[in-house]
């Protein structure tokens, strides 16, 4: 096996564990790929920021509406039982605790479930979207993310160090090498790769990792 | 996903002793008469659930409804902005006698508190009732120059809802001015009980009409004749 | 004619300053009557607290639709280019300011355009229904009420001696007896019944009625 | 009563120099395309208006609407969520170049402040941004064991806005998502200008359906085969 699971593979991880007809927001980029992992049998029902209710996948290329969007700005299609609702009603879905999944992307979480994941620091142009919303509200909070940075920093550390988009919010991450648990403000390894150490694990985590008695596989699929 | 249910003990499971419920409608317009009455048939049966706060705009009218929830001895509090009808006997007698509490809320401070606890706004600020005893004891504050009053958001432990179609996913439209605190309703409540004249398969109902998503809904039970607190009203019925 | 204009004859005057295309809230009970007395030419559109824009008149008995009543809980009819909404978005038109005008009876009104019609006093159940929203929000909040209670005591005070609905907030008051404004926390005469004196007017009346350069006449026809 | 107009000059009249102006549409869904360009028309030929705050999710894509208002010179501030889009370059340019004002706003946020605007609600609490430097400044309190950052209503001098249907009233439809952050703004600002694909006559749209009553709109104009932000930019469309 691969050294560390794919994009493809974390979206898969994340994926198993969306139960059926569970209300799901996936933020934009990397996370919109969980919606091509649901088991078998099980359908969430994805909301989107701008207003839509279960939509479905992309149409082809050339049958775009492009008044029929998601959060990312991508075309989409619906699902039967979709629903349109304004700015306002979207985020009361948000804000109001009533999505059971948020997934995120990010550029670092801390141990106490600190998340930052919408500016790298003061140059260039600054965006939040809807992040600051979403980590707030949705039952469970997830990120997924590769374990490190491209240049092989730690990205779950004591405490993050660019700007935060939401304190004390994320409840569990899915890396590329681990799913990990935040409870009590501390890192609770739930499962890593069968190939790996747990001392492997933790020189490239920038916070300890509290070890239960159980430690899951991390296996997916080739995809 | 299927949030249809059978019957009235399965759509009204989880309401217990002391807890608070909203319940839709404005008058008759609106008022799920077959929940409230199917609650009070297990509260005659069991005894429970009883100690209710209820959230309503009125507090009920004549023998029917909600007045028949107060007469029957199941409420505890009325939360509501008029609590005076045609025929408001059932509440007055119980609170001119210290049965039953009353908080009384301007009616559209009512309705942004509902909405409030539905859309996790916990307080907000409204010029309604500044200066008045209605707001004895909440903070105020000035913005641009002019005062409000800051009102907490209002939750409740389940609701009960009248729409018109329902499909099995939840979504749900209403019936002219029937709808009016209904959707607030169903998005402030842990659980969200729905009667629907008609239930229909998801794709039935035009996503662009669709008032209430699915999201804020629990469960639903088709009641395809269902009556009118109004009518009931004039036919001079008292449901005991 | 008559010493004091009826119920109807102030519901009319009060009409005649409603200008076409505005948008009115008519309190129920006395005030509803307004809605009878629109000038030829002139259609306002009236909403009501639960949720309807652009209503009409009530249907012939027995046709009512007991899902399409008014505030006052009166089965009502639909005009062409009605709308639904809920109560949010309803006290959201009286709040945020979007009404032209609303109209509400008066137990008291003060100098200071402070209002009290929603309670006589400790005794009895309160209610206050959508009172307190109305009268904040509205460009032009009117009050409609007989000059004086049925004992005789002015209605119009120096200050108000029963429970506030609002504070500050009433700028015209159509009376059976005369039409005044309400400026700069004064009582500002603008119409008498021209069979009466100023100083009769003013002996029913509880504060000093400022008196401009012109009064003018408030005659009504027979209703 | 008839709100239609028949031209761009009589519905963008009163748009002056230094006003906010909100624009409805997230990304090229429900941009209003049409009265963007009108208003880039007069500004060419005019001067007028200038230094304008612009509302809106994003900050302009490409050399069509809100961007070739910014490529214009009009635009003196936004206020928005997210001021990236595929080609953000109007926006970037100016911005890095100290050129104009960035007031970011969670999305959610902005869209309950333009709610509140609408709602007649200065000022209410959420805890988005709560510890982050958005909040910086801004009150905070603790309601329930939990911390909130106090956020303050937003209006605006004018708003344009597309509709699907509109009728004379000023009752409106959207299309699918350009519903948006539309119905928010056309309640909060003074003057709410719309351009529908189609005008009927009051009683053709159904009052259930109607998603913004008449009460909120100003003006309308008719634009039949309004064209899409997005195709216009997939064609390499630049408006100027």
């Amino acid at each position: 096996m691969s050294t560390k699971l794919s994009n493809a593979q974390i979206a898969w991880r994340a994926a198993q564990d969306i139960e059926d007809g569970a209300y799901v927001n996936l933020g934009i980029g990397f996370p919109e790929m969980v919606a091509k992992f649901q088991p078998p049998g099980r359908q969430a029902i994805f909301h989107t920021e701008n207003g839509v209710l279960n939509f479905g996948e992309a149409p082809p290329e050339g049958e775009e509406d492009w008044d029929l969007i998601n959060a990312g700005k991508k075309a989409i299609t619906l699902k039967p039982g979709a629903a349109f609702f304004h700015h306002a009603d979207s985020f009361a879905m948000v804000r109001g605790g009533h999505l059971d999944v948020a997934i995120l992307g990010a550029y670092e979480v801390a141990e106490n479930g600190d998340l930052a994941n919408w500016s790298t620091g003061p140059k260039g142009v600054p965006a939040v979207g809807g992040a600051m919303d979403l980590v707030h509200g949705a039952k469970r909070v997830a990120v997924i993310t590769d374990h490190v940075t491209k240049d092989g920093r730690p990205k779950l550390l004591k405490a993050c160090t660019l700007p935060l988009t939401g304190i004390g919010c994320v409840t569990r991450v899915y890396t590329s090498l681990a799913v990990i648990d935040i409870e009590n403000a501390r890192f609770v390894l739930r499962e890593k790769l069968p190939g790996m150490s747990v001392d492997e694990l933790q020189s490239v985590t920038g916070a300890e990792l509290v070890l239960p008695d159980t430690i899951g596989d991390l296996v997916a699929p080739e995809l | 996903m299927d949030k249809t249910v059978p019957d009235f003990a399965t759509a009204l499971a989880g309401i217990e002793d002391g807890m608070s419920l909203m319940v839709g409608g404005f008058g008759g317009s609106g008022a799920p008469i077959e929940l409230i009455h199917a609650l009070i048939d297990r509260f005659k049966a069991t005894g429970s659930p009883k100690g209710l706060t209820l959230i309503n705009n009125n507090a009920g009218n004549g023998r029917v409804g909600l007045a028949a929830m107060i007469d029957a001895g199941m409420v505890a509090k009325m939360i509501c902005s008029f609590p005076r009808s045609a025929d408001p006997r059932a509440f007055t007698e119980k609170y001119l006698a210290g049965e039953i509490g009353l908080e009384i809320v301007p009616q559209g401070t009512l309705a942004e508190r509902i909405r409030a606890g539905g859309a996790g706004i916990p307080a907000f600020y409204t010029p309604a009732s500044y200066g008045t005893d209605v707001a004895e004891g909440k903070p105020v504050a000035e913005f641009d120059g002019k005062h409000y009053v800051q009102e907490r958001w209002l939750k409740a432990d389940a609701a009960l809802i009248k729409a018109e179609l329902a499909d099995r996913l939840g979504n749900l439209t209403y019936r002219k001015a029937a709808r009016n605190f209904s959707p607030l309703m169903a998005a402030a409540a842990k659980l969200t009980i729905v009667q629907a004249s008609r239930i229909v398969e998801p794709g039935e109902i035009d996503p662009e009409i669709v008032v209430t998503p699915g999201i804020f809904v629990t469960r639903i039970i088709e009641i395809a004749d269902a009556k009118q607190e109004e009518a009931l009203m004039r036919e001079g019925v008292a449901y005991s």
